[in-house]
């Protein structure tokens, strides 16, 4: 008999534009010591699934309609609050997406952690204190002892999954749901905690469902795999069988989404003497002393230190490294969004460093920036007429005869259909928005593009889509561009070159496949390990 | 913490030094001066005067005289009760006005606080409904409507409470409390509902549910702290508000407090009753808007560690 | 968890209602088992100081507190002698010779004489101190020479004391009304030594007059003197006459705002109000007849016309707008306070002097009057503002009378309120058309009114001037014969009467709430109380 | 530029005939609001009492000054729906007229509040730096002044007239304003989309205008249907203490005031107008709450 069945269950939202089924006529169950993964992407339903199960949809909205949740003979949908409340955090636990806001900013971590463990076991504090400690250490927490009195903002990401973990596991429970536990980390961390979670599994004959996005992270930990679009269970099956064998349309079309890690770049640069851009001795410093109140040290932080560059006409150049590396301001300090302290950077002829501020808005529409939030980086009360419109007027690139042509150039440029022209970005999906933003910077014709983590924002299958665009259009435009990443995946699919980055420094370069085949720093080593293997690699 | 609040205040002499002179101006400004009355006085009289409260020198030399006295403490004596002085009297209508400002405080955030949150833990529902809605009656009414209405009927209909009075007979704080909070109280309970629908949405009240935790321990322990935020920051300037709008109350219930003297004094042109408690509010709504951002501090760690990462 | 909140919330709501119970008495049955009288006193008294108080409200404390050479009889305002038993006069009425009680006292036990008396008058006259009432004295001789320092010898005023019980005073004129005027505060004797010892004959910031220091010679003495709550005086046992004073104490109470005060009437806690809000009056005298007490007070409420500015410099506009005011619907329908109509700037005399009616609400000679002045049925003349100082009942007056000279005259007025200090200034400066005033005597005597309208005194603040007028003035100073006065005083009238630089409006009442136990309670023109007498009957 | 721009936005416009259109957020916002019911009523008797001051000239039964001293304060009666004062003027057409007087210091005077507000706000949270700090510590300077005493200093330093109660009030009001501006603008500083528009060359003034503000219209609009009850409030605070607007003027706040010194002789002099002026209020705070949910970005995303 499975640990938890589920039959027939159907989610749905009663809000002011209308109804949605979030979850749909869902069945699946869970063995004993089993670990379940489901993907999906976002809006895919994978959440909501298991949210039903322990009453925490907010109702209203949400409603469930209909099904049947067996969890040790009892029916989960039936059992009522009460009796719900005693299961939640006792023998099913959940951990979340977002350590950082799912831990409570104002408690202590010892108190978060032990009030669970004395309301469902009726412990003595002191007794409820040595478990939390214990559990603290289990998940890997060294000074359990004198960490347990810190503040959630006292802990780093993934120490914070950890407390989560820690919290989770505190009051032995036999199911574990973790929703996209580890998608807000760094692949470094991520592997950590797939690794532990993993352990503990082992260790305890933990049930575990693993929901994510991320296929291959999925197949990296789980043994069974049910895929999910809009609300429904598209096909369900032990790990290897999805991979080598998947019979529904989507979950082929999320499997090629993944970036084939040996598929090298076809892209070459043209040749080394071109150099487009030159950047040296570059270094940003942030004052953290200068009154706002959410920096956690005092001294100056070097974002951007000593960092020496050269970019080639048509080439694209990957920027990888974990977030605070700098990357993001080193892109930003090279057109100067962010004023550097001290070096050169010269564009052609051209030192934009000493440019006047007149000048240097003149000489914005050589270089342009693709961000990485596409939902924040679009004015959202402009149409996407007026923001392509509006850099070929401020550079009075055009007039007002082609002015409506050229946007629709651009449109097609980018696939995006032309009828759309006076809707606004919120009527838009993520990966459409992106590619507004991406037409927005090729308006100018730039001779240079940053692309700030442009697509890791966006779901799996999105992303291959943009990830092509980028290309084709490189290609078709003979783009030079710094492609800044955390994804490494996604660097070794579209990069000529790549520059690995630690704590503002440049540890290593070279060219993409030579970088991926023999690393020869320990840190890009680490960051190479840590990428999730899909199973035909695993076996 | 300490460090910062020292910057805070310290921050606050050059802000104080613009709140005397643009006070200053102003009431030279007035047109009538402090002893023009319905009998003229004769110009030998007036000269007097004048020469005593230092009013025939410059007014370049007014000023710095003023202040070169007030860094030694010293307000001067009031010119229209000259048998007693700024401070002395500032002093003795502090405490009262301080009470009174602290009493409608505390009923306006008890009653605020909890209404707050019984119509934020069901919103749109009659528990939601209701409450909100006396809360608008409570900000739509000037508080020189209510307090009439609360004598008439409290007063002299029912006779619970006496009519007028301050530590006189016992329960006649409360009426003058009350006019006084109602008013916040209403903005409060707005306040915190919205507070409460804001925080109750937030994740990590999820994680308190997923935990099993029963429903006060969730509303109490873990949303309270974070939806009380928006309140502390408004208590800080409502503080202010409260202490300086506080005349219309005193006059209506008669309480010997700093309110009426303020007014009184504007009316008067009494200058240096008038800077002198200009300056006393001054120095009120600077304290309670650091000390409502201290408290902020203490309820949020992040903020308190941020604060004591800028004393090191 | 509904109910959880139900529960905290009831107890919140408890928590702060208190035990809501009539146990504790109010002041007023207090005061009556006590013997202490609870009075509603307009704003806090500026001080207590009788030789730099201005207003009502310091002089009704004062009142309890000191005692002049004479005092008033409360009703018919007769001068009586008080801390002096009896008086010599001369023929010519300039020279008055005062014998003091001997068994006259400070209430510090210390004897009353008449050396107290020259070296308090020489405060009152003392130039630095700042005593707006200093004019007061100038009947003495030398007296204005001496407070305007022209002369410094304060031996050449006109004071004397031939010894400790025996006054010297001399006059500039034989003035009709001096023996009043001794009543008045500015004329009261102050403690020499507490004067002295709280810095001094000119100390203007001297905290004598608090209660830790206060020494006066009247039926009360200062007991305490909580700023903006209240004032408490106690029977002054040293007082020549304390056989004969029947309250134990008095509490003054600064209450502003007549609502606010009759609100406290009702609610027990003051035994009398300081006024009464108009709209009550109407009430009261239907349901509380009992309660309410209304009567005339020797002061009158006017219009001053800016004569220096057009139209206003012409007599026959100034005498249109004065004749097209219709008192007695003013009276009836606004004022609603029993006020008496007046047609001239002095009220009556409580002494019998009567002025006579020179003009009376007409509109065809308003009409007439406005025609002569070049505008027939009030075409071409120019809108024109009448300014009011902040206060409901000149609101109210106003507007009335706004409408009237549009439906009268057919002329267009704007209303300005300007708040009190800003009014003075204004009316001072001549910058208004019209505004309202009003005069409250400090004797009973037609002079005080008259001298408002002469050429360039501070009072006058209508910018009119007239010789004749000014002579007459000079005229009625030399006299002291009482018909040759009040022919004088007809012509007086009869020149303001056709130069009309003031609208007479009505003679003020006094209006107040008072409880039925209150015996003893006596109206006098003059608003000065008598506490001495009154008593409070037991009531059950 | 800018205006180049909008001047040939209509001529693009029909141009761009053929294309789909597009709903704005604020559009959004409005679709969101309609289905708001309290919001709707709000806007109904908001609109209601806007349209009846305007056309107060012509609908009024009586002229407001009209005086009939022989039948004074009356209760209501068919010829005086809402009785008469003490003067026997027509309370119904003071009401009316009292509106016109509210409304517009209501809205005018939050209009210098918003014009001083949004501009400081704007200026000191984008240019940011000493810029930034010296025109905080103005607002700090301000906002240290007990606010009702120095609308009262001002009330009567510089006399009164209407215009100067807007001053004075709008000059008290825009500090709240500037401050919660500069704190969207802190916010949006920082958004990747101006960031873009900086990298795509645009001028500071430009920025501030095409990408800053239109960006925080939702909380201005919103803080602004909030600022314009408490200018009434604070009118009819200043009428109770005789600073108000002059007689025979009225207002909602000068009525409501002596309706107070009458209440238990002529009730009907505070009721109509505390219940108009309520309502007025209520209609308000429900459209700014209203509002506020339209403009809730958790509710208006997706």
């Amino acid at each position: 008999m499975p640990l938890l069945s589920v039959s027939n269950l159907t989610t749905r939202f009663y809000t002011r534009e209308g109804v949605t089924n979030a979850v749909e006529n869902v069945n699946f169950s869970i063995d004993e010591g089993e670990l379940l993964g489901i993907v999906g992407e976002s809006g895919s339903g994978k959440s909501v699934a298991c949210y039903s199960l322990l009453g925490l949809v907010p109702c209203p909205p949400g409603k469930i309609e209909s099904g049947e949740a067996l969890f040790d003979g009892k029916d989960l949908l039936k059992i009522g609050e009460r009796a719900l409340r005693d299961i939640r955090g006792n023998s099913i636990s959940m951990i979340f997406q977002d350590p950082m806001t799912s831990l409570n900013p104002y408690m202590r971590i010892g108190d978060q952690l032990t009030e669970a463990y004395r309301q469902h076991k009726k412990s003595s504090k002191t007794e409820a204190l040595s478990r939390a400690i214990a559990s603290l250490e289990e998940v890997g927490i060294r000074d359990a002892e004198k960490r347990i009195n810190a503040y959630p903002h006292e802990f780093s990401g993934g120490m914070r999954q950890r407390v989560m973990i820690a919290m989770a596991l505190i009051s032995e429970p036999r199911l574990l749901i973790a929703d996209e536990p580890t998608t807000a980390l760094d692949v470094t961390v991520q592997a950590q905690i797939l690794e532990l979670l993993k352990n503990l599994q082992e260790k305890r004959k933990l049930s575990i469902i693993f929901i994510s996005h991320d296929l291959a992270v999925v197949s990296n930990i789980a043994n069974r795999v049910l895929v999910m679009k809009q609300g429904e269970v598209v096909e369900q099956g032990e790990v290897a069988q999805i991979f080598n064998a998947p019979t529904h349309e989507y979950t082929k079309k999320l499997i090629s989404a993944i970036p084939a890690s040996g598929k090298p770049a076809e892209h070459k640069f043209a040749s080394s003497s071109d150099k487009l851009l030159s950047v040296e001795n570059l270094y940003t410093r942030f004052n953290l002393q200068s009154g706002s109140f959410f920096n956690r040290k005092n001294e100056k932080l070097t974002a951007v230190n000593n960092v020496s560059l050269d970019i080639y006409k048509g080439e694209i150049l990957g920027l990888v490294g974990e977030s605070g590396s700098g990357k993001s301001t080193l892109g930003r300090s090279i057109i100067r969004l962010i004023e550097a302290d001290s070096g050169s950077v010269r564009l052609g002829d051209q030192n934009i460093r000493s440019l006047s501020p007149s000048d240097l808005r003149k000489a914005r529409l050589q270089f342009q920036m693709i961000f990485q939030d596409p939902f924040a980086s679009l004015n959202p009360r402009m149409t996407v007429f007026d923001a392509l419109a509006e850099p070929l007027i401020t550079h009075k690139l055009i007039d007002e005869k082609n002015l409506i042509q050229t946007i629709n150039e651009l449109l097609d440029d980018v696939g995006l259909e032309r009828k759309y022209v006076r809707k606004y970005p919120h009527e838009f999906s993520g990966g459409q928005r992106q590619r507004i933003a991406i037409a927005r910077a090729l308006a100018l014709r730039p001779k240079l593009i940053i692309a700030d983590e442009p697509v890791s924002a966006l779901d799996v299958t999105i992303q291959a889509q943009i990830l092509e665009l980028m290309l084709s259009l490189s290609k078709k435009h003979n783009l030079t561009m710094l492609f800044i990443s955390h994804d490494l995946a996604v660097v070794r699919y579209i990069c000529d070159r790549v520059m690995v980055m630690q704590s503002g420094c440049i540890v290593e370069q070279g060219e993409t496949e030579t970088l991926f085949n023999s690393p020869q720093e320990a840190y890009t080593q680490s960051l190479l390990a840590a990428i999730p293997q899909i199973p035909s690699a695993t076996g | 913490m300490l460090r910062y609040t020292l910057i805070r205040l310290l921050a606050a002499i050059p802000v104080l030094f613009f709140v005397v002179l643009i006070t200053f101006t102003l009431v030279h400004t007035a047109p009538g001066g402090p002893f023009d009355d319905e009998r003229k006085a004769s110009p030998e009289v007036l000269e007097g005067l004048n020469r005593h409260y230092n009013l025939d020198a410059p007014i370049q030399k007014q000023f710095v005289d003023y202040v070169a006295n007030l860094i030694q403490g010293d307000f001067g004596p009031s010119f229209k009760y000259p048998n007693r002085s700024v401070s002395e009297l500032i002093s003795t209508g502090m405490s009262t006005t301080l009470e009174l400002g602290i009493y409608a405080l505390l009923f306006a955030m008890c009653l605020g606080a909890l209404t707050g949150i019984a119509a934020g833990l069901k919103p749109n529902s009659l528990q939601d409904y209701m409450p909100m809605s006396i809360a608008m009656i409570g900000i739509c009414l000037p508080s020189f409507v209510m307090g009439p209405l609360l004598v008439l009927l409290f007063g002299i209909y029912l006779e619970w409470l006496p009519v007028a009075g301050w530590g006189l007979s016992p329960g006649d704080k409360l009426l003058p409390s009350i006019t006084l909070g109602a008013a916040y109280a209403a903005y409060i309970a707005r306040l915190t509902r919205n507070g409460m629908l804001d925080v109750m949405s937030q994740d990590y009240i999820r994680t308190a549910k997923a935990k099993g935790l029963p429903q006060y321990r969730v509303v109490i322990f873990h949303a309270l702290r974070g939806a009380l935020a928006p309140v502390i920051s408004f208590a800080g300037p409502a503080a202010a508000g409260l202490l300086s709008g506080s005349f219309v109350v005193e006059t209506i219930y008669q309480i010997p407090g700093l309110g009426r003297f303020y007014l009184q004094a504007a009316f008067n042109r009494d200058y240096t009753m008038i800077l002198g408690t200009t300056i006393f509010f001054a120095v009120l709504i600077i304290f309670f808007n650091i000390l409502a951002d201290i408290l902020l501090a203490w309820v949020n760690p992040k903020l308190r560690q941020s604060l004591r990462g800028n004393s090191r | 968890m509904k109910q959880l909140f139900t529960v905290v919330f009831l107890c919140a709501t408890l928590s702060i209602s208190p035990g809501c119970s009539k146990n504790k008495q109010t002041n007023v049955e207090y005061g009556n088992e006590n013997g202490i009288l609870f009075l509603a006193n307009g704003t806090e008294p500026q001080g207590l100081d009788p030789h730099l108080t201005t207003g009502v409200p310091e002089s009704n404390i004062v009142e309890s507190l000191m005692e002049g050479l004479t005092s008033l009889h409360h009703d018919s305002v007769e001068p009586r002698p008080a801390a002096a038993e009896n008086w010599t006069v001369s023929k010519d009425g300039k020279r008055y010779i005062f014998n003091l009680r001997k068994d006259g006292k400070w209430s510090n036990g210390d004897p009353l004489t008449a050396s107290d008396f020259v070296y308090s008058w020489k405060r009152a006259l003392s130039p630095r101190l700042g005593n707006h009432y200093a004019y007061m004295l100038y009947h003495l001789e030398n007296a204005e020479a001496y407070h305007k320092q022209e002369i410094q010898d304060f031996t050449q005023v006109g004071v004397k004391a031939l010894n400790d019980f025996q006054l010297e005073v001399k006059l500039n004129n034989p003035t009709f009304f001096f023996l009043q005027l001794l009543s008045h505060h500015s004329f009261y004797p102050v403690h020499p030594a507490t004067i002295e010892a709280n810095g001094g004959m000119d100390n203007l910031l001297s905290k004598w007059t608090l209660p830790a220091s206060y020494v006066g010679n009247g039926p009360f003495v200062l007991k305490t003197w909580e700023v903006n709550k209240e004032i408490s005086v106690a029977k002054n046992a040293q007082y020549w006459d304390a056989a004969n004073v029947q309250l134990n104490g008095i509490h003054f109470f600064p209450i502003e705002g007549e609502a606010a005060e009759e609100r406290a009437f009702r609610g027990g806690q003051v035994h009398s109000t300081y006024t009464m809000p108009i709209e009550k009056i109407a009430t009261y005298k239907e349901k509380h007849a009992d309660l309410l007490k209304i009567y005339p007070i020797y002061g009158t409420y006017f219009y001053l016309f800016n004569t220096t500015k057009p139209p206003f410099n012409d007599k026959n506009v100034r005498k249109a707008i004065a004749l097209a005011i219709d008192r007695d619907r003013i009276v009836s329908r606004v004022t609603k306070s029993e006020e008496i109509p007046s047609h001239s700037l002095a009220p009556p005399n409580p002494d019998g002097y009567i002025p006579e009616q020179l003009f009376e609400y007409n509109l065809e000679k308003a009409q007439q009057y406005l025609a002569d002045a070049g505008y027939p049925n009030g075409e071409g003349f120019p809108s024109f503002e009448i300014l009011f100082n902040t206060h409901d009942g000149h609101r109210k007056i106003a507007i009335a009378v706004q409408q009237m000279l549009k439906q009268n005259l057919n002329i267009d007025v704007t209303l300005l309120n300007q708040e009190w200090k800003v009014f003075i200034t204004t009316t001072n400066n001549l910058e208004y058309d019209v505004a309202r005033m009003g005069w409250i005597g400090d004797v009973a005597d037609a002079t005080n009114f008259f001298e408002l309208m002469i050429t360039g005194v501070g009072n006058n603040r209508t910018g009119w001037s007239n010789e004749e007028y000014d002579q007459l003035m000079q005229q009625v100073t030399r006299t002291n014969d009482r018909t040759e006065r009040e022919a004088i005083f007809a012509k007086l009238n009869a020149l303001l009467a056709d130069e009309m630089p003031i609208a007479p409006f009505y003679t003020y009442t006094q209006k107040i709430a008072i409880q039925p136990n209150v015996k003893n309670w006596h109206s006098n023109v003059l608003i000065r109380p008598d506490y001495k007498s009154v008593f409070l009957e037991h009531v059950e | 530029m800018i205006s180049s721009l909008l001047t040939k936005k209509s001529q693009l416009n029909t141009a761009l005939q053929q294309y789909e259109s597009g709903r704005s957020l604020r559009q959004d916002a409005f679709v969101r609001l309609k289905k708001n019911k309290l919001a709707v009523f709000g806007l109904i008797v908001l609109s209601l009492m806007i349209v009846l001051s305007l056309l107060t000239p012509w609908i009024a039964p009586y002229s407001y000054e009209a005086q009939n001293l022989d039948l004074g304060a009356s209760p209501p009666s068919w010829q005086h729906w809402m009785g008469t004062d003490i003067f026997g003027r027509d309370q119904f057409t003071r009401v009316l007229y009292g509106s016109r007087v509210s409304l517009m210091v209501g809205f005018i005077a939050t209009s210098v509040a918003l014009c001083i507000g949004v501009l400081w706000g704007t200026i000191a949270g984008y240019v940011g730096g000493r810029v930034d700090a010296i025109m905080m510590r103005i607002v700090d300077v301000l906002y240290a002044l007990p606010f009702s005493i120095f609308i009262i200093l001002l009330m009567v330093v510089f006399g009164r007239s209407l215009l100067l109660l807007f001053l004075a009030i709008g000059a008290v009001e825009w500090l709240t304003m500037a401050r919660i501006v500069r704190g969207q603008v802190l916010n949006l500083r920082h958004q990747e989309f101006v960031e873009a528009a900086v990298s795509l060359g645009l001028s500071r003034w430009q920025i501030m205008t095409r990408h800053i503000i239109p960006n925080i219209l939702g909380p201005i609009i919103v803080y602004t249907t909030l600022t314009i009850p408490s200018v009434i409030l604070l009118e009819s605070f200043l009428s109770f203490l005789g600073l108000g607007i002059q007689p025979p003027q009225s207002s909602w706040g000068s009525l409501i005031s002596y309706g107070v010194e009458t209440i238990e002789e002529y009730p009907w002099l505070l009721i109509y107008p505390s219940v108009v002026l309520s309502l007025t209020l209520f209609a308000l705070n429900f459209l700014g709450d209203g509002l506020r949910d339209a403009f809730d970005p958790r509710t208006s995303k997706d």
